[in-house]
């Protein structure tokens, strides 16, 4: 038997708020709290800086998940940003579920500076989930795999 | 000439696909289109698939060439692969007069391979239209439904399929035919042929003639005041192309995959405001002058260069499809008219 | 095509413990566009520096990654290397492989590998990065103090020592605000216009002070170091500039029995009249609504007496527009209405006042010349009950209370149950608390003293209801230590009514785009770091108006509001982030979804004529971003459908980029 | 779960009061018309039961010296309610005297054509387990 | 059907072009067949000789006032059905009609028939006529054919959500009421199904989408300067479809760009060539938004603010927005 057989791993695309959530993530690091490599983080202004079409896009990529963090509600740095961000993806899940494409694979979480705990919790939660689905078969583009 | 029953067609596309794959029109939702014959698929009696034929020979997408990339070394990478022979069963006597027309394009120097390959390994068995409908018009290009061109000619009665082998691919692929069909007299669909003339004869398009048109027409029409008012409400979609048995024209773009860059070429409309979009910008800014350029190439820059045979081959898919009911009958029938001059 | 040098960091072992850096840099090496990479101990020190400023001079590097620690550490100082190297500061990109690498993966192998995606998702931002220049806006060196109290007096004051000069526009006649009417302070007792009116008279003399008193601003434009505000000046029938104050006026005008509000209503003013003695400015102004002059034109008796000539009947109200660089709110606070607290029978009798009108009560200048007098009967009363928190720690949903505690309802209780019990020892004295809250310098030992040296009573509990029977006030209440309830029959019952922003606030803050809570105080830039900024830029916030404050914190707060203020004003120039959002305008429809999500107001629209790829010319309406005013956020960029909107530094194409990098 | 635990829970449960609202002001007790002829005072009531202090209060003829008169409901600032607390451990008590105080073969006796229907329902619904 | 006539609309227009308030009217002009007229500019009284109107006049011509009102000269008479007055609110609100450029006359709809539907139903028209409720087609092979009306309509007329007016200058017959349609009935049976049934579903339709564009070319919440699909620049481009994932992309992207925006006329689903229910996208995102932030109608009133650039602090988490239903 070859000992190459790797498990699979799944590629989650989080975007994160520079302000709340990429600097919990920080926090998580100080605290040295763990969680899979397979997290990858994108570091936007707000979380209303993500556009549906980065979703997709990194969806289309080979990306099996995608979470948006962003400040919690009422603690924009920008004051109402992630008032934006929570209809716009609340809607963008939606779509996706109607579309039949598995709900699980996006999320929005909502991370402040204190709670690197909270960021480490939910990111080997959502590894958990989307490698229980495993790989994104509903809006992958052939063309992007290897 | 041979022939089959009706109810024995499964026999036939099974014995057919047995060195070949099959494509025929089935039934769908929103109209009929070219599916890969298998074990129960029905032949659809529609006129017109919504899609022209074609995407066999000229597909909406097609890899060209793959780079790949790897620290500053780049390979390149040749995509084709020697295409599998095919059979499209079915093909209308308009369409099949459309590859007649891509050929001319594509098969002129310098020779597109990739639609070369393709053409070379399909068979066309085409099949006289026993109900023409009020769109059609292929009379008006000289195109007898009746009796189509292709390898194979097909004439359908209530009970009876003929078939009449018209060229050596033709014939090769009926001869494997032999077990499924029953030997016939050559005149055995003329009665079916004479009952479409009869048809044809009945149809209301009948009376249309291009007579007026031709290559040396560009000086007579470009000019014509009656442009405007026929672009006038065009919304610019490519509706009109992509359902065009006969537009040939496409873009090349690159894609990035995951280790490298896909060079592919896609269909493209004359009547995108994108389209042939230059450093300068697009040649033809207005709706108006792309409106313009389908039709004038169709119906005169075509013929230009192909000794006078025109780009349309009278369809009538467009007439169907159009948002705004805009179409190549009203154009041809309003160009020359001499009203208009509003503008 | 960017020349792109990747620097990767040890960090000693923080990140080379578990990523393998060399192995790092190899493999970024081979990316597009880099044209140098290595691996160095610690980036971030001198030495570290010195390879990337030398890389970029050999190797003429138009693009840095750094690969270390999070960008929250130390892009500002790469930034700065890269500056002082001779290139763009804004061509330096982080990617964090400690803090959301080393540090939180155990294996090398899978640190390594993702160290090395997330330096490529770096690299691939870096090839589109563009060059930024962070937008320079002239300031306006001028500042605007809205409110005329003690916040606003010492931020005009402080602000004007700096040297610039402050407008004070203040909706009453006289500037003081509510200290004016406070007899003393706690918990020095001192008195209250002893500290206050010398300050007041300072900014009276102080040229670079100018008060715009009876005034109110209605209109507010343009953005931080650029504001342009319409004050309006309101008739005021008398000169400012003639009149001397005399007070001729006020004596002879014929309408005497109108309520004086300096004194809550306690005694009567004139239809002219100076709020008070220590006024500024002193002049008088004429009351029109009581007016017999201005109402039918029948009298003229000020007119006749006042040897200036300062009064004019005809005057109008002015409206001026100035230009500021910052504006202060300082808008205060009022108590809130007692009309709905019926068991206190405040509206049933005259001898249940307020601590606001007790104020008044106890003060030299006040309606009974500072004797403690029954307003009922004049009588001197014997037995006093305070109430304390009457409106405020009240439920979220109840109508008629605050949810929040008043702060400074406590203090001042017992000063005046100290002052009473000094004053009139025959007295006895009752305060009715639910807690004493004392957090302040001495604030205990004076609630202490009232009890120990003064005997007041402090009785843990709540008046339940408040009866006039003959000239007694029935208080029934509970006493919760000695688990009974107690009647006492008062002659005077104060309460200590909660307090909340002044009216004028609200529609302020819509003006000038600043936002509030529920409750309409002003809110702060940050609640803990900056607490007397707006979040709105060049708006500051001074006093009660950002929460309750009492005299200390509002006059510590209000020189703090000055220091953000002369800060801003010392700037010639103002350098903005330039990662700001930016239109593009041909392929800007104009439909104004991104002016709706914008939370600063940066966006704004307007006709423009372009040269149409037709070349004909046409006459389109698209967004115009104030660069000084966008604070960055993106959110307009997901608004705008055509994608006409991008934002510098995180552009659509440049996350694009990182999405593709990281899903390769 | 303990009996008192019980009861704690069925009383917030009829009354729909939460007692950790109070912030222990003693308003409720300062209005109460009927205090001295309370042996525990309302504000007692909020803190006995949130403390589990149920035995006492049931066993309390202060219970039926609230007059239900409803003002501390209306004066109460944080919202507490404290006579529908009183009211319900008033209820838990008649619930629990010997279970069922009526049962539905005793109420065709009792019916009289002045009665609504509301008044044998409600009844019904207090003096049976 | 239609309870309006050619002539009463021909006399409408003349009498406005005559006294001068207008220079120009958007109308019909007859095809070849019963079914095919096509939107058109008339103007002169002469020109309006070609005006024709019947049930086949469905297209919504709010989209042409972008351009139109734009032009110089004087205002442009429009006719328009109830739910065309929607569009033209919803582009006025968006700055993208000169609303002071048009004349705008409202006229009842008895729901208006479509080439594409009728062609579903019966094979090779040669004529149409309607009288009442009743529709009867001649054919070349089956003789005349005759249908109740509701069996040809297109799903947004049997749902018609409204047959009042929100916004005309002027109205021929009496404006109706806002309708109680099943207009998410069908939404509602997607909703219910398996999401393995909902993606099958999906698939099917969409993977014969061409990319023609004529959805997004006819709609009149499409109105960008250039769609981001066009424009190289935007990092979305690509010009025919070329894999399920650029379908999918471009239907979401667009529905999502028109959410809030889209006034449910319809005619994306109308022009697809390849009868694509793409209502049912954007009818899913109105639906959604009802739901989660309250009734919301775009083009119900002028400067109304679309739920999407809007919010409010207690707004649905997007967590329990994808719950519903379970």
């Amino acid at each position: 038997m070859s000992v190459t057989n790797e498990e699979y791993r799944p590629l989650i695309v989080a975007f994160c708020c520079n302000w709340c959530s990429y600097a919990g993530a920080d926090l998580a690091g100080n605290n040295r709290l763990a969680y899979p490599a397979d997290v990858k983080i994108i570091r936007v202004p707000c979380s209303c800086r993500v556009n549906p079409a980065f979703i997709l896009r990194a969806f289309q990529r080979g990306a099996d998940g995608v979470i948006i963090c962003g400040c919690h509600p009422g603690d924009c740095h920008y004051t109402s940003g992630n008032y934006y961000t929570r209809r716009r993806m609340a809607l963008l899940f939606s779509m996706l579920d109607y579309l039949g494409i598995e709900k699980e694979r996006t999320r929005v979480e909502w991370v402040s500076a204190a709670e690197g705990a909270k960021f480490a919790a939910t990111m080997n939660d959502f590894c958990k989930t989307v490698a229980a689905l495993g790989e994104n078969k509903r809006l992958e583009d052939l063309r992007c795999k290897k | 000439m041979r022939k089959i029953a009706k109810s024995a067609l499964d026999s036939l596309f099974a014995a057919m696909s047995e060195s070949k794959k099959v494509y025929l029109p089935v039934d769908g939702e929103g109209g009929a289109r070219y599916q890969l014959w298998t074990e129960g698929t029905v032949l659809s009696e529609a006129v017109n698939t919504v899609r022209s034929a074609k995407d066999f020979f000229f597909p909406q997408t097609e890899n060209l060439v793959e780079f790949k990339m790897e620290g500053k070394k780049l390979d390149v990478i040749d995509v084709r692969r020697e295409t599998e022979d095919f059979v499209i069963f079915g093909v209308r006597a308009c369409d099949v007069r459309s590859f007649d027309i891509l050929d001319r394009v594509f098969l002129g120097a310098p020779v597109d391979t990739y639609y070369k390959n393709r053409r070379e390994h399909g068979v066309i068995v085409s099949l006289a239209c026993n109900k023409p409908a009020e769109t059609c018009f292929c009379q008006t290009f000289g195109i007898d439904a009746s009796a189509p061109a292709g390898d194979i000619v097909c004439h359908m009665t209530d009970d009876t399929l003929f078939l009449d082998a018209k060229t050596e691919k033709g014939e090769k692929l009926l001869a494997t035919l032999e077990g499924v069909t029953e030997p016939c007299a050559d005149s055995a669909a003329d009665e079916q042929k004479a009952l479409i003339r009869s048809r044809l004869d009945k149809l209301p398009l009948k009376g249309l003639t291009a007579d007026k048109f031709g290559g040396d027409k560009t000086k007579e029409f470009f000019n014509d005041p009656a442009w405007a008012s026929l672009s006038e409400s065009c919304l610019g979609c490519g509706t009109c192309t992509f359902v065009c048995p006969t537009c040939q024209c496409y873009d090349i773009k690159d894609f990035k995959t995951a280790d490298g860059v896909r060079r592919f070429r896609c269909w493209d409309s004359c009547m995108y405001s994108e389209f042939t979009k230059m450093s300068a910008g697009q040649p033809r800014l207005t709706q108006k002058e792309r409106f313009r350029q389908r039709f004038m190439h169709k119906l005169v820059y075509y013929p230009a260069n192909n000794e006078g045979i025109f780009g349309c081959v009278g369809c009538g898919r467009c007439l169907a499809k159009c948002p705004i009911q805009m179409n190549i009958v009203k154009v041809m029938k309003k160009l020359g008219e001499g009203g208009d001059k509003n503008d | 095509m960017q020349r792109i040098g990747v620097f990767v960091c040890h960090c000693g072992t923080n990140i080379a413990g578990t990523v393998n850096v060399e192995a790092v840099s190899d493999a970024l090496r081979k990316e597009p566009g880099v044209v140098f990479s290595t691996n160095y101990q610690y980036m971030c020190s001198q030495a570290g520096q010195d390879i990337i400023k030398n890389a970029i001079a050999e190797y003429k590097l138009t693009g840095i990654v750094v690969c270390s620690c999070s960008p929250r550490m130390h892009e500002a100082t790469f930034r700065k290397t890269a500056a002082s190297a001779g290139i763009n500061p804004y061509m330096v990109e982080i990617a964090n492989i400690r803090e959301q690498c080393s540090w939180v993966h155990k294996d090398t192998l899978t640190g390594t590998e993702k160290a090395i995606i997330l330096g490529r998702a770096a690299i691939a931002k870096v090839n589109l990065n563009a060059p930024l220049t962070p937008g320079q806006t002239p300031v306006t060196k001028r500042a605007l103090v809205i409110g005329g109290g003690i916040a606003g007096i010492q931020t005009a004051l402080d602000i004007a020592d700096a040297g610039f000069p402050v407008d004070i526009v203040e909706k009453k006649p006289t500037i003081g605000g509510k200290m004016a009417q406070l007899d003393k302070t706690f918990p020095t007792l001192d008195c209250a216009a002893c500290i206050l009116t010398p300050k007041m008279v300072d900014v009276a003399q102080n040229e670079k002070i100018r008060i715009f008193s009876y005034s109110e601003v209605t209109e507010v434009h343009g953005f931080v170091g650029n504001f342009d505000v319409t004050i309006k000046k309101k008739a005021r029938y008398v000169r400012e500039d003639i009149c001397t104050g005399c007070g001729a006026c006020t004596e002879k005008c014929p309408q005497k029995k109108i309520p004086n509000e300096f004194n809550l209503g306690m005694d009567t003013r004139r239809a002219i009249y100076i709020p008070f003695a220590q006024a500024v400015p002193k002049v008088a102004t004429i009351d029109p609504d009581h007016c017999n002059m201005l109402k039918n034109g029948k009298c003229g008796v000020c007119s006749k007496v006042c040897t200036a000539g300062a009064i004019d009947y005809n005057a109008k109200d002015e409206f001026l527009t100035e230009k500021y660089g910052a504006i202060v709110v300082a808008t205060g606070f009022n108590p809130i209405p007692m009309d709905k607290f019926d068991e206190f029978a405040y509206s049933q009798s005259k001898d249940v006042i307020t601590s606001l009108e007790f104020e008044r009560l106890m003060n030299a200048a006040g309606p009974t010349g500072g004797k403690l007098l029954r307003p009922s009967d004049g009588e001197h009363p014997h037995t006093l009950v305070f109430v304390q928190c009457v409106g405020s720690r009240c439920e979220a949903c109840a109508e008629k209370g605050k949810e929040y505690c008043s702060k400074i309802c406590c203090m001042y209780t017992a000063k005046h149950a100290m002052l009473t019990r000094d004053k009139y020892p025959d007295t006895e004295v009752y305060v009715f608390y639910i807690d004493v809250r004392t957090p302040g310098k001495n604030f205990d030992e004076f609630y202490r003293r009232a009890v120990e040296e003064y005997g007041v009573h402090y009785i843990k509990g709540m008046v339940g209801k408040v009866s006039p029977e003959g000239n007694k006030l029935k208080v029934q209440a509970s006493d919760l230590i000695e688990n009974r309830q107690i009647h006492i029959d008062a002659d005077l019952v104060v309460l200590a009514a909660a307090i909340e922003p002044d009216k004028s606030a609200r529609p302020l803050a819509t003006m000038l785009t600043a936002s509030m809570d529920t409750n309409d105080f002003f809110t702060e830039a940050h609640p803990k770091l900056r607490p007397v900024e707006s979040p709105t830029a060049g708006v500051f916030l001074s006093g009660a108006c950002q929460g309750p404050k009492d005299i200390p914190e509002t006059v510590a707060q209000a020189g703090a509001a000055a220091s953000k203020v002369i800060g801003l004003l010392c700037k010639d120039q103002l350098t903005g982030n330039p990662c700001v959002a930016h239109p593009d305008e041909m392929m800007c429809s104009g439909c104004s979804n991104c002016e709706k999500v914008c939370p600063y107001g940066a966006i704004t629209y307007v006709d423009k004529e372009f040269r149409m790829p037709d070349r004909t010319t046409k006459v389109r309406r698209v967004a115009q971003v104030n660069e000084a005013v966008c604070q960055g956020c993106g959110c307009c960029t997901v608004a705008c459908m055509s994608g006409a909107m991008d934002l510098k530094g995180f552009k659509n194409e440049q996350i694009f980029a990182e999405v593709d990098a990281i899903c390769r | 779960m303990t009996n008192t635990k019980r009861m704690k829970e069925d009383i917030l449960r009829m009354s729909g009061v939460n007692p950790r609202k109070c912030m222990k002001c003693g308003k409720c007790s300062g209005t109460c018309p009927n205090y001295d002829e309370m042996e525990y005072h309302p504000h007692q009531f909020v803190s006995m039961v949130e403390e589990g202090r149920l035995e006492p209060l049931l066993a309390s003829k202060s219970l039926y010296t609230c007059l239900s008169c409803m003002a501390c409901i209306e004066r109460c600032p944080r919202g507490v309610e404290p006579a529908k607390l009183i009211e319900a451990v008033r209820l838990l008590k008649e619930r629990q005297k010997d279970g069922n105080h009526l049962t539905a073969n005793d109420i065709p006796a009792r019916i009289d054509d002045d009665m609504p229907q509301q008044a044998i329902v409600t009844a019904f619904r207090k003096y049976t387990k | 059907m239609q309870k309006v006539t050619r002539d009463i609309l021909v006399n409408k227009a003349k009498e406005l072009l005559a006294n001068g308030t207008v220079d120009r009217v958007y109308g019909w002009k007859k095809g070849e067949f019963a079914y095919d007229v096509t939107p058109a500019l008339f103007k002169s009284e002469k020109e309006l000789d070609e005006f024709v109107f019947g049930d086949f006049c469905g297209a919504n011509v709010s989209k042409y006032l972008v351009a139109e009102s734009k032009k110089a000269g004087g205002k442009i008479l429009v006719f328009l059905k109830p739910c065309d007055t929607y569009s033209l609110n919803q582009l006025t609100t968006e700055h993208r009609v000169d609303r002071e450029k048009i004349y705008a006359v409202g006229i009842p709809c008895e729901g208006m028939l479509t080439g594409s539907a009728l062609k579903d139903k019966v094979d090779s028209v040669l004529s149409v006529e309607t009288e009442g409720d009743t529709v009867k087609v001649e054919t070349l092979y089956d003789g005349v054919k005759t249908f109740p009306a509701s069996d040809l309509l297109p799903d947004r007329c049997r749902n018609c959500k409204s047959k009042k007016h929100v916004t005309y200058d002027e109205l021929i017959g009496e404006d109706g009421e806002v309708l109680d349609s099943g207009r998410f009935d069908e939404v509602e049976k997607l909703e219910k199904m398996t999401p393995d049934e909902r993606f099958a579903f999906w698939q099917g339709e969409l993977s014969r989408c061409i990319r023609c564009n004529a959805c997004r070319d006819v709609c009149p919440a499409c109105t960008c300067e250039k769609c981001v699909f066009d424009n190289p620049k935007s990092g979305l481009e690509n010009k025919a479809a070329a894999d399920s994932f650029e379908e999918k992309m471009f239907h979401i992207i667009r529905a999502f760009h028109v959410a809030g925006r889209c006034t449910d006329c319809g005619e994306c689903s109308r022009v697809c060539p390849q009868h694509i229910p793409l209502h049912l996208l954007n009818r899913k995102f109105i639906k959604d938004m009802n739901t989660f932030y309250g009734e919301y109608q775009a083009g119900e009133v002028v400067g109304n603010r679309p739920p999407v650039v809007n919010y409010t602090k207690e707004d649905i988490e997007p967590s329990e927005a994808v719950k519903r239903g379970e």
